[in-house]
């Protein structure tokens, strides 16, 4: 009996916003430090591997390319987590969980869009095909911004985090079916000659420095979104002290 | 155009678009750490910092 | 429910309702596209139906916003969220409503609109058709836009730039069946059948979405 | 039937409006919500309305003729918006009403006609809803509250907007309604000019709630 209930206080402790900031004081260091380590070894790795005989030194941009990818895509399934977080549980952090990643989430995405049509420049010859891949991460930045935007029009944050919770779920369910249908639509457009990217299988040469700069990425992103969460935390409670100070002031008056 | 040049674009842009973010983080604190200096300076405190200070 | 279906369609035909709205932003929408890439009837006809297809995407996203903020602003919300009748089907009847009243008639005048856009009989039959099928898709998807957007105040647009990257799948669908029934190779009934599965996927995820979004942003 | 009120608190926004309120009301007796303006009356009628989440507490409706499991399927609620469209008639706004909202269990609407004479507008239900007086509109949003039977009434300032005659002939109403062992409970400025009814004076919170953040 006394586990569980260990582990729910265990989870409501960390839910307190203020345990939160305290926990968030300790580790953000940490994190920052480890994404730097990483960071630098990633780098050096990357910049150190060998050259794809097919791709040349293009080959590097993968490195940034791909982890960035991932992030857009887990950054989205960490806010789908913190609307259901909203919904269910009615959760105060999981609302500014949701609310700090959307921007992330907007830059990481950002990124592998500048990375890949860069990427692609020099391999198919053009900045941008309509590939299944890139619309789908087109049509996710799209909603990034979206979700972005609900946000700044909504004055009430909890109304806000509401709204937009619903609309990340919606967004969740509808992702799929996107990226299935624009890969029917490729097939029903494009030349089948265009370069898949996922054709042979990488060599380890690769995968080092890939995986390293993943985790890399991974790190950095939770680096930056407890750091949001930390602002958007502090943004709120100016907000009640602000109320505060307006009622007393009334009360004094 | 040389391939080099799309490399070190792509990462000029990822390591941009990641400096903005961390820009973003860094400059909403300070905004956010300033504005709470202001109200406790106006002599506006949460309540439990309150009672820590009491006690 | 059917007092409701009435009383929207009514509503939507008085003075101020978006019916004809709908349908003239449609035909506007249409009829500029020639004057954009020339008077070459030959690219129009193969353009044709993906130009209806997106016009009336824009059409039915039109009138939307107002879905649920007209309910809200004269306190109407208030009474048909506290009724014992469960509210994504209220939402689903009032999609419906505003459907026929906005949807149905971009349906009727796209054969028009083909002949206009040198389409042949099989094109105007197949986009009629998938139009058909297809906007009452954009309806229900909208729908939970609508709701999520209910309370502010400049809502319009946010509604259509939240919903049209979602709608993405009914376009291609719709687009492609169209092709479909024109160029021989391709089947017609595949992506048609896919696009009648997005638009019963879409009748039950929108009223459900907009019905949670109606219920937590009354206050 | 007995209406029971138990510990209600709420929230707007971040702000707790009121704490604990509790009371319970039989049929046949009516509620007065008193207070000065943003001392929460709107806010309880809306939270037993279901139309805004309590922070804490339950309201429920017991002993009604049929098992309800929210307040607010068995009750109207009169809000400060009259709820009827400016582009149809009186008549097709009230009809709408009638058949969408439908009779609670133990009791019957009156007819549109009948309604709009029991609020003294009898001849004109084939007016749009919009070309009436402001006056005018109030009444026939009472109207809905005769053209389907609902055993509870939330009223918010139902009288704002009238002169003294039709103050009159809502508390008439009001009065009847209660006869046929209804409750009703409103939020109000003035006096209804009813007899022997209880009153709930809110004082607003005045404390400072104490958020998570």
């Amino acid at each position: 009996m006394s586990e569980p209930s260990l582990a729910i206080r265990k989870f409501s402790d960390l839910a307190n916003p203020t345990r939160f900031l305290a926990l968030v004081a300790i580790v953000w260091p940490w994190l920052a430090a480890l994404t730097v380590c990483l960071f630098a070894v990633g780098l050096y790795l990357s910049f150190a591997s060998v050259d794809d005989y097919q791709q040349g030194q293009t080959v590097r941009i993968m490195y940034v390319h791909v982890p960035a990818a991932w992030l857009s895509m887990m950054c989205y399934t960490v806010m789908a987590l913190s609307a259901l977080g909203t919904l269910v549980w009615r959760h105060p952090l999981a609302d500014v969980s949701a609310k700090a990643a959307a921007p992330l989430g907007a830059g990481f995405t950002l990124v592998a869009l500048i990375t890949g049509s860069l990427w692609g420049k020099p391999m198919w010859g053009t900045w941008w095909v309509w590939d299944a891949r890139l619309t789908s991460v087109f049509v996710l930045f799209l909603m990034y911004l979206g979700l972005i935007a609900l946000n700044r029009a909504m004055d009430d944050p909890t109304r806000a985090a509401k709204a937009s919770a619903i609309l990340i779920l919606v967004g969740f369910v509808n992702i799929p079916i996107i990226k299935f249908s624009v890969e029917w639509w490729n097939t029903l457009h494009q030349p089948a000659s265009v370069m898949r990217m996922d054709g042979p299988t990488i060599d380890p040469a690769f995968l080092w420095p890939l995986l390293i700069m993943a985790v890399a990425f991974t790190m950095l992103f939770f680096t930056l979104h407890i750091l949001a969460m930390r602002n958007e935390i502090l943004r709120r409670r100016i907000a009640v002290l602000r109320r505060h100070a307006a009622r007393s002031a009334g009360e004094a008056a | 155009m040389s391939h080099a040049f799309y490399v070190t674009a792509s990462y000029i842009a990822a390591f941009a678009v990641v400096f903005g973010l961390v820009l973003w983080v860094w400059l909403d604190h300070r905004a956010r750490h300033r504005e709470l200096a202001r109200l406790e300076a106006a002599g506006i405190r949460r309540r439990s910092a309150r009672q820590e200070n009491a006690g | 429910m059917i007092a409701l279906l009435a009383r929207d369609l009514k509503l939507s035909m008085r003075a101020g309702g978006g019916a004809l709205i709908g349908v003239l932003f449609f035909m506007t929408v249409v009829a500029v596209i020639p004057f954009g890439v020339g008077p070459d009837l030959n690219l129009l006809a193969r353009i044709g139906p993906a130009i209806l297809w997106i016009g009336a995407l824009l059409a039915s996203l039109l009138g939307l916003d107002r879905l649920f903020q007209a309910e809200r602003e004269d306190g109407s919300l208030d009474l048909l969220l506290m009724q014992e009748t469960p509210l994504v089907l209220t939402v689903f009847i009032k999609c419906l409503a505003h459907w026929l009243a906005t949807g149905l008639p971009l349906v009727i005048a796209s054969p028009l609109l083909g002949l206009f856009m040198n389409m042949d009989e099989v094109a105007i039959g197949a986009t009629t058709l998938t139009l058909l099928v297809g906007t009452p898709a954009i309806t229900f998807i909208g729908a939970a836009g609508a709701g999520i957007a209910v309370a502010l105040p400049r809502g319009g647009l946010l509604v259509s730039i939240l919903v049209l990257p979602l709608a993405i799948p009914v376009l291609i669908f719709g687009v492609s069946a169209v092709y479909a029934a024109i160029q021989d190779p391709a089947p017609f009934l595949p992506p048609f059948l896919i696009l009648v599965a997005l638009n019963l996927f879409f009748a039950v995820i929108g009223p459900v979405a907009a019905a949670a979004a109606l219920r937590l942003s009354s206050d | 039937m007995r209406l029971v009120a138990e510990g209600l608190s709420a929230r707007r926004g971040e702000d707790l409006i009121f704490r604990d309120i509790s009371f319970e009301i039989a049929g046949g007796e009516a509620l007065i919500v008193t207070g000065a303006n943003g001392s929460g009356k709107s806010t309880l009628l809306r939270v037993l309305a279901g139309l805004l989440a309590a922070e804490a507490g339950t309201a429920r409706l017991l002993a009604a003729a049929q098992p309800v499991e929210r307040l607010a399927e068995a009750a109207h609620y009169l809000g400060h918006r009259n709820a009827m469209k400016r582009e149809l008639t009186v008549d097709e706004n009230l009809t709408f009403w009638k058949a969408f909202l439908g009779d609670f269990a133990g009791g019957a609407g009156l007819s549109v006609d009948e309604a709009a004479d029991r609020v003294g507008l009898g001849g004109i239900v084939h007016l749009p809803f919009g070309t009436l007086s402001a006056g005018q509109q109030r009444r026939m949003a009472m109207a809905k509250l005769l053209v389907a039977w609902r055993p509870v009434w939330i009223l918010d300032e139902p009288t704002a907007a009238l002169d003294v005659a039709a103050e009159s002939m809502f508390a008439g109403l009001v009065t009847a309604h209660l006869s046929r062992g209804g409750i009703a409970i409103a939020a109000t400025h003035q006096p209804l000019g009813l007899d022997g009814v209880r009153e709930l004076r809110m004082t607003g919170f005045t404390g400072v709630a104490e958020t998570v953040w």
